[in-house]
């Protein structure tokens, strides 16, 4: 395998068509293909059916969220974080209202701090057992897995619905605060679901852990060093299956993390089957935080009284907040002029920088083998792109 | 964790003594300064707060452009020291960058690089070299704000098409009204459209 | 750092083709209980079953007006504040003025985009007046693109009732406070009518123009 | 089979045995009483047999393509098709009436000529092999002598059309599809006749009609006297299934079509009914080569119990046809797809030995006249390579148990 380190960065600016040579094929993979996870394109020179290079193509789904919320004001960027990564909202949400809450220096109550938690975990949870379910129908496997993920993502998209108003968009976190109290028997529900949940993880990791033909078709694909992976600004799951111990969660607590009993698992090779075991392994530490949280969860007001809704101006300053989202390192920086529109609103997406390594990650595999590597990394588009 | 940035002003300057490097205020309860590096030291700099064994700043979190019209503006988010001169009134172009520590578990460390102007002295040095994960960054502040990071290995537009002209970030950027007929109630569009199809 | 091996990882001497023998025993198992459990099958038959709609559920926005005359019972009062915070910018109001160009507190023109709303309930959220809700109606398709999809005031005005039909709580809320609002509200008329008149016994009192869109 | 037997009492001809000769024993009928010659009652008998195979598996193919849309369906917990008529049992109506309604395109840089004759030549070989298959003990289309070669010889036919298709699409990814199904079919192809060849050792004869007589009878009165109850044939029978879902491109082998991957492979650039004409190409092919499974290894139309000579013998081919094609969906609705050099790799280190090992592990059956001597030699003859591969397959998929750490902080 060619490995990243040995890339050399001095070299003349590649022109998107890669090396010359009529025996190659060169293939562009997307923005039409079933495994692109949405309308991303990779252009691949291949050698048979080895690549050679790999350029990802982006901005299929650019509509400059960015530019947008300069425009509009704080509170109205709210509902556009809910589509940058759709599988979780709830935790852009979070990301957002965090940074803005660093920015005007808001306190959040207890009792919104928990359901932050709780509604976090629970999209770590969504997230993790839909992408087990994505990654193996990269594989091929007829939907099987992803319909099982999607049948449990199902319940607790029902769940957010009663609380938020939306299965997916969410819109609920409020800068020092949640949008509204829980409905009644919501918590019980919730735990009734986080106890279902060991059961299912078994039954998901019976039928995908052992299985010969993931192994085969996983291990040892995709693997890059520590320092190339930490230089290459990759963070999450994916950092973490290489070994690094480097969790937000614990690294630069937000919330109240710090209060609840949990371990972050790590890998030791870093390829595939370690980011889809990784992430199993993730989802039972989520099930332990969400144990903790329900059992600790306060009462009291969910948003902070003294947080105005209408004509939210923070303070002249800058802020860059970032949480542990389910795919990494979810920042936001923004840039506060005093009025009611930020000056600069700057997404840090996991996704596209979990991207950056994509070429040093499939050089020297299979066709089929980038197809895996990708759902490995775990985009969402509307992220990707923004 | 928070960082001391005058200790690292000062280790930084004493490996490299003529660069120029001053910390900058926030004024918001963030409480995020930074430092503002010159371009020409920016590499260097970079380098040295990841090869320093006890700076160890391994990891680029975040690479952000920021377009400064105004450069009082500027000088009000990130606060110059009493005596500083004050940025160049013509406005600017600002990369910020949000360095981490893995292994120490610090952070962020904010630098700033600042170009001339916002027309023709639009460069600043690539730090992709040092830092990987700038690459799609720089890329993508390339083609929304139009820094040229001289020393990139492949600085192509990334999320704009590679026909496309502008750079639709910068705080002037006029959206083209070319657009296609939507009928939303403001009717803002439409008359945009409606004024760029009318036969004139 | 403890280190522990995973419970489920696989041993070295492991009979191959176990792995690809536990996925199928799951994926039959799944199969029988599709036909006897209830969770398994999670599908809702659509047009003929429904799923309950939760209080919470919002989909698009619409007008509240007290008692039966959608025109003036209307509680909006043209602030446009919706139509400031409204992300994606959707919301067109026009204030309704007499002759003399005073306004009237009420709306001329309020369309909604529906083809542009992306159901966030922001609106609903920074409405002083407690007029815009989020409705739950969710089957609004239509075959005219542009027309079908703005909503005008016509479209949008709702009864109060159809409102304590959505969501109860929040509507039983809403009418004591609007109902304590208002006595306070006469009584702070009655007060000042008072004062006035006390103050000012030669002047004829006149009507005041503070009163809430009542 | 020659001409029309008048001696045909009618009482045979009515009994469900029969039924499926029906259309066959009514068109010569007629033909004879019409005075027609001979050699023309023959043909007019063929043809009508042939045209009940086809019309038999065509309605196989409609019921197929919803059965395993509903079977996949509720593996993965889903109701599957439920609005086209009762049960979706109008859904095969409806995707028909879609796909012949569809627009034709042909690529401009399509051979038009090839790309048109592909997708005919996919499912001609497959209606051509269901025609020598022994459905019942007096339904057999065509007996021929040699009608297992045959069947193979026209299987082949199948490899040059998904080529055919991948090449003359002129297009990138069906390239891609043609390269993988060239590679995969032609190994796949060894490992699927040298599992037959046991087989045609013992019964010796290269007619299906005798390998299932050879079957028939039960060992200690209630084991049926099949190959696949031997050592060697449930090797062999093994080899053969996992190589005839590769010969079908089914998952986990349907690398050619390789969805995930290369889009659709050799039909990326099909439309319409050309399109739908694969499928019933690869409904068929899997039909056949089930039926030559169930032939061979299965019994064919021998009965499972004894003491069930009543019911008709083609009821019990059906059945284990039913049988095997679950297992068909049940696999492709739980595994993953392999990589192309697994595929390979799989292909001739591991099926095509085992395979040639079942045929001297045959020839000892037939000569030991199965009994102790015959299970005491072929079962570790058997055994050992199988464990031997499992160990190298072992070591290869598992070099070492993965460790997670957990940190704490």
């Amino acid at each position: 395998m060619i490995s990243a380190s040995s890339k050399s960065f001095d070299a003349a600016p590649m022109i998107e068509s890669g090396p010359d040579d009529d025996s190659l094929l060169r293939v562009s993979l997307g923005p039409q293909h079933p495994s692109t996870h949405g309308v991303f394109r990779m252009n691949v020179v291949l050698d048979g059916e080895t690549v050679v290079s790999l350029k990802p193509v982006f901005g299929y789904l650019h509509r400059n969220h960015e530019k947008i919320a300069e425009g509009i004001t704080y509170l109205s960027s709210m509902p556009y974080t809910d589509r940058l990564d759709y599988i979780c909202p709830l935790s852009n949400n979070w990301a957002y209202a965090h940074a803005v809450e660093k920015l005007a220096g808001l306190e959040v109550p207890e009792r919104a701090q928990y359901l932050r938690v709780i509604l976090a975990e629970l999209t770590r949870l969504i997230n993790h057992t839909a992408f087990a379910g994505f990654i193996l129908g990269d594989m091929g496997a007829w939907g099987s897995a992803l319909m099982y993920a999607f049948r449990e993502r199902e319940l607790i998209l029902d769940l957010f619905e009663d609380l938020t108003g939306a299965r997916m968009m969410a819109n609920f976190m409020r800068f020092g605060g949640c949008r509204n109290d829980l409905p009644d028997g919501w918590a019980a529900q919730v735990s009734r679901l986080v106890d279902d949940y060991g059961p299912f993880l078994d039954e998901m990791e019976k039928l995908l852990v052992g299985n010969e033909i993931l192994l085969a078709r996983t291990q040892g694909i995709g693997s890059l060093s520590k320092e190339t992976l930490v230089n290459g600004g990759i963070s999450g799951p994916m950092l973490r299956a290489a070994g690094v111990n480097y969790d937000i969660r614990k690294v630069d607590p937000y919330g109240i993390y710090e209060r609840f009993d949990f371990r972050i698992p790590l890998g030791a090779t870093g390829d595939c089957y370690d980011r889809i075991m990784i992430r199993f392994l993730e989802m039972r530490e989520s099930l332990k935080i969400l144990q903790q949280a329900l059992a600790q969860l306060p009462e009291g007001p969910v948003i902070d009284p003294k947080a105005r809704i209408r004509n939210f101006k923070p303070p002249v300053g800058e802020s860059y907040a970032r949480i542990e989202g389910p795919k990494g390192e979810l920042g936001f920086h923004l840039i506060s002029d005093g009025t009611t529109k930020p000056y600069r609103y700057r997404i840090r997406p996991p996704s596209f920088i979990n991207l950056t390594l994509i070429e040093d990650m499939c050089l020297g595999l299979d066709l089929a083998d980038v197809v895996v590597i990708l759902g490995s990394v775990d985009i969402v588009l509307g992220e990707v792109d923004r | 964790m928070s960082v001391d940035l005058e200790t690292i002003q000062a280790r930084l300057l004493d490996v490299l003594p003529a660069a120029r490097i001053t910390v900058r205020r926030n004024p918001g309860p963030a409480a995020q300064h930074s430092l503002l590096v010159d371009c020409a030291d920016l590499v260097d700099v970079c380098r040295m707060l990841r090869d320093t064994p006890d700076l160890a700043f391994d990891y680029l979190s975040n690479v952000t452009g920021v377009d400064w019209l105004d450069s009082s503006m500027a000088d009000a988010v990130a606060a110059p020291a009493e005596g500083e001169a004050a940025a160049p009134a013509t406005g600017f172009l600002e990369v910020i960058y949000h360095l981490y520590s893995t292994t120490r578990r610090v952070g962020p460390l904010v630098l700033r690089a600042r170009t001339i102007d916002r027309g023709a002295n639009v460069q600043i040095p690539s730090v992709v070299a040092v830092f990987r994960s700038a690459e799609f960054q720089e890329r993508e502040i390339f083609d929304l704000y139009g820094v040229e990071f001289t020393g990139h290995p492949d600085l192509r537009r990334i999320l704009m098409w590679d026909g496309f002209e502008d750079h639709p970030m910068r705080k002037d950027y006029v959206a083209p009204d070319d657009c296609e007929y939507e009928p939303t109630p403001h009717a803002a569009v439409l008359q945009k459209a409606k004024r760029h199809y009318a036969p004139s | 750092m403890n280190s522990s091996q995973h419970p489920r990882s696989r041993g070295r001497w492991s009979i191959p083709g176990l792995g690809l023998l536990k996925g199928l025993a799951v994926t039959a198992q799944n199969m029988l209980q599709s036909y006897y459990r209830k969770d398994r099958m999670t599908t809702v038959q659509y047009p003929e079953q429904r799923a309950p709609i939760s209080p919470n559920f919002r989909n698009f926005p619409f007008l509240c007006y007290d008692g039966s005359d959608p025109v003036a019972g209307l509680r909006c009062t043209a602030c446009s504040i919706c139509e400031k915070e409204c992300p994606p910018q959707c919301i067109y109001i026009v204030l309704d003025r007499d002759r003399s160009g005073k306004s009237l507190k009420r709306p001329k023109v309020f369309d909604i985009d529906v083809s542009v709303c992306m159901n966030c309930g922001i609106c609903a959220e920074v409405c002083p007046f407690d007029s815009i809700y989020m409705d739950g109606e969710y089957e609004l398709s239509t075959d005219d693109r542009f027309g079908g999809l703005l909503f005008g005031l016509d479209r949008l005005s709702k009864s109060a009732e159809y409102h304590a039909t959505l969501r109860p709580d929040q509507a039983t809320e809403v009418a004591a406070r609007r109902h304590a609002e208002e006595q306070k509200n006469l009584a702070v008329q009655a007060a000042k009518a008072a004062k006035l008149k006390a103050e000012k016994e030669k002047n004829a009192p006149e009507p005041s123009t503070e009163g809430e869109h009542a | 089979m020659s001409g029309f037997d008048a001696s045909h009492s009618a009482a045979v001809l009515w009994a469900p045995e029969c039924w499926p000769r029906l259309p066959q024993r009514l068109v010569e009928m007629l033909l004879h009483f019409c005075g027609a010659p001979d050699w023309l009652v023959t043909i007019g008998g063929l043809v009508a047999a042939a045209g009940t195979v086809v019309g038999v598996f065509l309605t196989g193919f409609a019921l197929l393509s919803l059965i395993e849309r509903k079977t996949l369906a509720r593996i993965q917990n889903r109701i599957g098709p439920n609005r086209a008529g009762w049960f979706g049992i109008l859904q095969p109506v409806a995707d028909g009436i879609k796909m012949l309604t569809k627009e034709d395109i042909v690529p401009t840089k399509a051979e038009w000529f090839l790309h048109l004759l592909a997708p005919i030549l996919i499912v001609v070989p497959s209606i051509l092999a269901l025609g020598v298959l022994p459905y019942g003990r007096e339904w057999v289309p065509v007996p021929l002598d040699l009608g297992l070669l045959f069947f193979f010889a026209v299987g082949t036919l199948t490899e040059l059309a998904v080529f055919m298709a991948g090449w003359a699409s002129g297009s990138k990814f069906p390239m891609l599809g043609a390269m993988r199904a060239i590679s995969q079919m032609v190994s796949y192809e060894l490992p699927l006749m040298l599992s037959a060849l046991g087989v045609i050792m013992v019964s010796g004869t290269l007619s299906l009609p005798g390998i299932v007589a050879q079957q028939s009878g039960f060992l200690l009165g209630f084991i049926p006297a099949w190959n696949v109850f031997t050592p060697w044939g449930l090797s062999a029978g093994l080899v053969f299934y996992i190589a005839s879902i590769a010969e079908a491109n089914r998952c986990p082998f349907d690398l050619p079509e390789g969805e995930s991957e290369i889009v659709a492979g050799h039909m990326t650039e099909y439309s319409g009914f050309k399109y739908a004409l694969f499928f019933m190409g690869e409904y068929l092919g899997l039909f056949a080569i089930s039926g030559l499974g169930i032939t061979l290894f299965l019994g064919g139309w021998q009965a499972p119990f004894p003491g069930l000579g009543s019911v008709p013998s083609w009821i019990w081919f059906f059945s284990k046809l039913v049988v095997v094609i679950f297992s068909f969906l049940w696999i492709r609705g739980t595994f993953p797809r392999v990589r192309i050099d697994q595929l390979m790799r799989f292909a001739w280190l591991c099926l095509i030995p085992m395979a040639l090992l079942t045929i001297p592990a045959a020839g000892i059956w037939h000569f030991a006249g199965g009994g102790l001597i015959g299970w005491a030699v072929t079962v570790p003859m058997l055994l050992v390579p199988w464990v031997v591969l499992t160990i190298h397959y072992n070591k290869r998929l598992a070099p070492a148990t993965r460790t997670y750490t957990f940190a704490d902080s």
